[in-house]
């Protein structure tokens, strides 16, 4: 297991640390607090300090570590990557604007657009400049992925795309966006689709935010209305979107962030605080063996983590087997959630955090997590995923596969 | 039943808004003589029995009521009932039993347990002062019950009108909110003693036994409420060419969704037996608990895996689902959390000496 | 719910009451104790009493109390049934013999069979002198029932049959067996089945008892070569033998009994005695929490049954929501097993009646519930079976319905 | 590795005799030099290192291999080599090295969680008196290591010849026959201390986290084993005309194990780390009881999903399925029930202050 930097290793991480030392300013010890000063700042201002931010990380060669020289990178290895973000976690630092982009986005294009198409945009998505964003996911296309009904129709050297994305993150403030859309209904489901990048100003693009359980609107839906895409735009051959789809979501359960949840240790940290109706809550044994419990599944994600970052220092490629973490993370952000309420009893529904122990952190990851379980991949998926990719097991029995994608059953 | 008058969107009208509950249902649950169902006609009530309670507490859950039921008849009548302050019943029970006064509750101080041993609330026999958080239906009540101890350091439970000025009360943010939450703070507020000493303890016991059994059943009827709607999602969504709902993981979520209603159904039925026999029965208290364990328990998991059967859609603030999973939190923690459930049940077992 | 009796029931119970005292002894306070006596019981001993009680039994009517008066039973109601089983199992008496046989063979023969077969068999079973036994789950027919590979082929006015059944309870001391065999492989597989009633002292019957995990052997595999069965002896026509064993299988989640098993009272009781490294294990906030939850859980059984019964008083017919209750017992079992192993720590392992708190009876459950997990249907075919008949979800999708039975895929 | 030397006809040879263990394989074991791997050449071993023997103890677990490695190694040597008492020393660990003397250990005397404080074997400073029951290993131990007071009640560790006409033993019966236990009495045996009073204390700690790491990576190689059973079982046994393994109860039944299994891993890998380092790490306390406590759940979750995997068969005598299912329990218990490193993992998170 990977716990301990070689030389180089240790040579790399001291330089990012000078970096970061130089630009940065570090967390305070308490990261539940700072984590939530953040969120208070308004998304316009998140996003300038953002932008700024990027710009002189990528001026420094840190934006995309493991790219090649010749489009901006640093053709660094996976691991300097991994030191990279470690040490930056580590400061007040915006996220979450351009990991979609640079994580999803431009890597498609590297691998299918040409020399003239990357020039005009690699650079401008690496400098923050240009925010891109990735438009798969449809109302009938959710953990059925392929199910997309988007159109699009060839128009002279141009296609028009109609129809209806959801789930996008960041379109509000995207310039432009990757997408898959149907080309072709008369063909079975994944042979029918076609891939392009599209701006995201277009005439006939509408993006609309989605409000979410917890309140907030991270995601978007995005309407498409005659959306007029230049055949230059197109990635990969006609009707073979779904293999080019499927190079960007090898790299989605990497890029689907967790943020900071409270864990085993603040739940210790509470019980010391709280009475049961008889005596100190830490004294408990079913909440110290529950407390017990949530440690050891924290520790085996935290050295499993460790364990494919020795893999990745080693040359090897992630694989399905990271799935098993966000299973078992989102699953316990949930249980872990809803026990820190059962031990503040009564008053375990408030969610005012000038009341509520731990600035109501509990109450809010406890319904936060309800969508965590869903989002890049239900729990259910995932073990399906685990169990035929990982463990061998047979797929599921499919009826979807060989008909024409128009005959295909539909709910709603 | 109810569906017809409080559809979900009625609960959504009050998650959205600063009103306190929906007062076109209220009028009419007090119009129907619903909400006098289990008050004694002497005391304005039509004196039905508990076990028709306990019907209109399935319908409540299944509709997730927006009303100040549960704290005004549930508990502020029952405790009444049993109070010998004949008083503050002939004052109060009638005005509850039209509806014209909603009554609540008020144990919690702080975040943890609340038990008479660390209340912080004072009573010298004429005034209450102390802070009470969070109280449900805070807002909208004309009376409190609530819990002090008196000179002596005994337990006491209190009544106290909540419109005087010695009454301060704020709404409180809760996960909940299409059910409204207050903090209270009495300034040596008027109120008077509806128990005190063992005889409170006593009627501590009654409120929770008693209440235990409403909740619970207002409990079931939002997990069946849950699971027809994670049902009804199953069978018309369609994912890989087929229904969800013909998928194992889906198929076998549900069932287990349907195992614990169907123990909560069962646990309910035999409590409300007890609870509607004549005598105070011995198996009351047990049953009680038991009931609103499993009740609890089934109300959560539905709710939660009704999200999860949802997918996507099940996340958005349009979504229904969400209804439910914050309701089904707020009930299982507002007479106590689970884990004090259990820990009651077994010294109830203890004491019983045959378990 | 039905708790009480109505005053024709109580008659009933009274005179059931009046006939156990005066031919049975009431079992003692501490069932587990007398339940291990018997258990101790070598089965020719026990096989010996239980004719001579079932002879007894059937005088008086009780060996059959629904069926028709014409074919020896009571004519009596369903919960007329139930009330002699409640009272029964409150006496030493032995079980576990007849139930099969009465249950679902005799039954499905008074469904398909004629008057003169019926005249011969059917008193014999009911007053204890022969017994029956079912063959249906084969080697590769167990979840998948109607997976039969046994063959039969018409020899002039008799048939041949090859094959072998498994888990067969009983069969090594029953005189007759109901069965169902493939008639016709070139047919799908739920239409080339036939169902016949055989003399297991027929030449070529052989009976060979399975070892379970427990170390017991309550079941037996059957093995069939060239055993010839007349043709009179077919119940329902020529390759419609899966919709007669429908009509077995019907009753077979009732007939599948429970035994006693230690549960959270006696959790509680242990607790007593124990010491955990903190006190008193009854002092101990998770024990007490685990107590509480099993109970619950047989609380909820418990009135889960009088549901039923109360829907047989009115002469509903129980359908699959029954299924809940093994599923939820058979898992409880094993987990209680466990829990009390954990308690009593170190010492959880030694499964030595003498040294073991209870007779070692929370070692014995968790060995036995990992089978009864099995027996009469999978924790997740049942499961299957409440969502698709209680709930209405879709089947599975089925690729061997329409398939001949030869051309199926086979695994092990 | 050991699968060639070791198939589970071994085992079960083991689980359906009156024999100890295997002595074949336990003297390939010796002849490999495995016994000494760890112990230092000065007392004849190899010593190699610590994951050394974490690698032998996985796959001692895959094989489920019937041999008293665990107590005369993980237990016995680690003891020995801690203790001050060189006699004992230079005694015994050239002789646990070669494979001639098997050692164990004897720390309960009935249900329930054996202390130093509920313990009533006595040492009078040079014979034994008490009973302990079950020992691992029991019937074929050459020496105990035991616990007890001494006159002045102080917690004693003490080492007792188990061959003198003073020790009686006897077979006890267990849910895992494949691995023999022992009621061993002692009757004012010879008796030498190997740790006095607070040293006791600490040399029990050790004891408990050095062994709970390895006994973390047997029952790893043992939850490994049985997924891989239930893998190959699902893919080759078909049910309505498919594999069983295409069916998501069976598909997410495995992918839950094999989670289970990776995080069992990974904590695993950490605990040997801080097991390897030269100094006793302070974190090797935490990292023990985690590692513990997720190789005790995904053992016994492996090994009982297994059975219900494979069905009937599952559960019959010849299958193997219960020689997984009864060791997977058996590995749970033998150094502490689960509930109580849960326990003790708290206590140290609470002394360590960082949680």
């Amino acid at each position: 297991m990977h716990l301990n930097d070689t030389p180089q290793e240790a040579a790399f991480r001291k330089k990012v640390r000078d970096f970061l030392n130089q630009n940065a300013k570090p967390k305070d010890a308490d990261n539940l607090k700072a984590a939530r000063a953040e969120t208070r700042e308004s998304e316009a201002d998140g996003l300038a300090r953002a932008k700024k931010w990027q710009k002189k990380k990528a001026a420094a060669g840190y934006a995309a570590i493991t790219w090649p020289k010749d489009y901006g990178g640093m053709g660094g290895t996976a691991i300097q990557s991994v030191i990279y973000n470690q040490e930056e976690a580590k400061y007040h630092l915006p996220r979450g604007y351009f990991e979609i982009g640079l994580g999803m986005c431009i890597p498609t294009l590297i691998a299918y657009a040409d020399k003239e198409t990357l020039t005009r945009y690699v650079k401008p998505a690496l400098y923050g400049e240009e925010i891109w964003c990735q438009l798969f996911s449809e109302p009938a296309a959710g953990s059925d992925v392929a199910g997309i009904r988007s159109r699009v129709k060839r128009d002279g050297d141009d296609w028009i795309l109609n129809g209806q994305k959801v789930w996008t993150s960041g379109a509000h403030f995207s310039d432009y966006g990757i997408i898959v859309a149907r080309s072709d209904p008369d063909q079975p489901k994944h042979r029918g689709l076609t891939f392009f990048f599209l701006d995201m100003h277009a005439p006939g693009v509408e993006v609309r935010p989605i409000k979410q359980m917890s309140g907030g609107s991270n995601f978007n839906e995005v309407f498409f209305n005659d959306v007029r895409i230049p055949d230059s735009q197109r990635l990969g051959e006609v009707g073979e979107g779904w293999k080019v789809a499927l190079t960007t979501l090898m790299n989605e359960r990497l890029a689907v962030g967790m943020g900071e949840s409270a864990d085993a240790g603040d739940l210790l940290e509470i019980a010391r605080d709280l009475e049961t109706e008889n005596g100190p809550a830490v004294k408990d044994a079913h909440i110290r063996a529950k407390i017990a419990e949530w440690y050891a599944e924290s520790q085996g994600l935290k050295y499993t983590k460790m364990r494919t970052l020795t893999a990745l220092s080693k040359g090897e490629t992630p694989g399905p087997e990271s799935s098993i973490i966000k299973i078992v993370s989102a699953r316990k952000m949930q249980d872990i959630g809803a026990f820190a309420m059962e031990m503040q009893d009564m008053a375990g529904v408030v969610s005012d955090g000038e009341l509520s122990p731990f600035g109501a952190a509990f109450q809010q990851q406890w319904i936060w997590a309800a969508g965590f379980r869903i989002a890049g991949g239900t729990d259910e998926i995932l073990r399906n995923i685990v169990a035929e990719r990982v463990l061998g097991m047979p797929a599921d029995i499919r009826v979807d596969k060989a008909k024409p994608f128009r005959d295909l059953p539909t709910g709603r | 039943m109810l569906a017809d008058h409080c559809p979900l969107t009625a609960v959504r009208e009050i998650l959205e808004s600063n009103k306190t509950h929906n007062t076109k249902l209220w009028n009419q649950l007090a119009n129907m003589g619903l909400l006098g169902a289990a008050i004694p006609e002497k005391y304005g009530g039509t004196n039905m029995n508990m076990l028709e309670l306990c019907v209109i507490a399935e319908e409540l859950g299944r509709a997730l009521a927006p009303v100040p039921f549960s704290s005004s008849i549930y508990v502020a009548a029952e405790t009444l009932k049993a109070t010998q302050n004949e008083n503050a019943k002939k004052h109060w029970l009638p005005k509850l039993a039209s509806g014209e006064a909603i009554g609540t509750f008020a144990f919690s101080e702080k975040a943890g347990a609340p038990t008479f041993a660390n209340t912080n609330t004072a009573f010298d026999g004429h005034k209450l002062s102390g802070t009470k958080m969070p109280v449900p239906d805070g807002m909208s009540a004309n009376f409190v019950i609530t819990t002090a101890k008196n000179k002596k350091d005994q337990a006491v439970i209190i009544l106290a009108d909540a419109n005087t000025p010695n009454v301060k009360r704020q709404n409180v943010r809760t996960i909940d909110p299409s059910r409204k939450y207050a903090t209270i703070t009495f300034h040596d507020a008027p109120a008077e003693i509806l128990a005190e000493g063992d005889k409170a303890e006593e009627m501590m016991d009654r409120i929770l036994n008693r209440s235990a059994v409403l909740f619970a059943f207002e409990q079931l009827g939002g997990a069946d409420a849950a699971l027809e709607m994670a049902q009804t999602y199953a069978r018309e969504r369609f994912a890989f060419g087929r229904p969800i709902g013909s998928f194992q993981a889906i198929k076998h979520k549900l069932a287990n969704i349907y195992v614990k209603n169907q123990l909560a159904r069962s646990n309910c039925y035999y409590a409300a037996m007890t609870l509607g026999s004549q005598e105070e029965s011995a198996d009351l208290a047990i049953a009680a608990a038991t009931a609103r364990i499993s009740a609890s328990d089934a109300f959560i998991f539905a709710a939660q895996e009704n999200v999860q059967t949802h997918g996507g859609i099940g996340f958005t603030w349009e979504s229904d689902c969400q209804l439910f999973y914050r309701r089904a939190r707020t009930l299982s923690l507002v007479i106590g959390a689970q884990r004090r459930w259990k820990e009651r049940l077994v010294r109830l077992l203890e004491m019983k000496n045959v378990a």
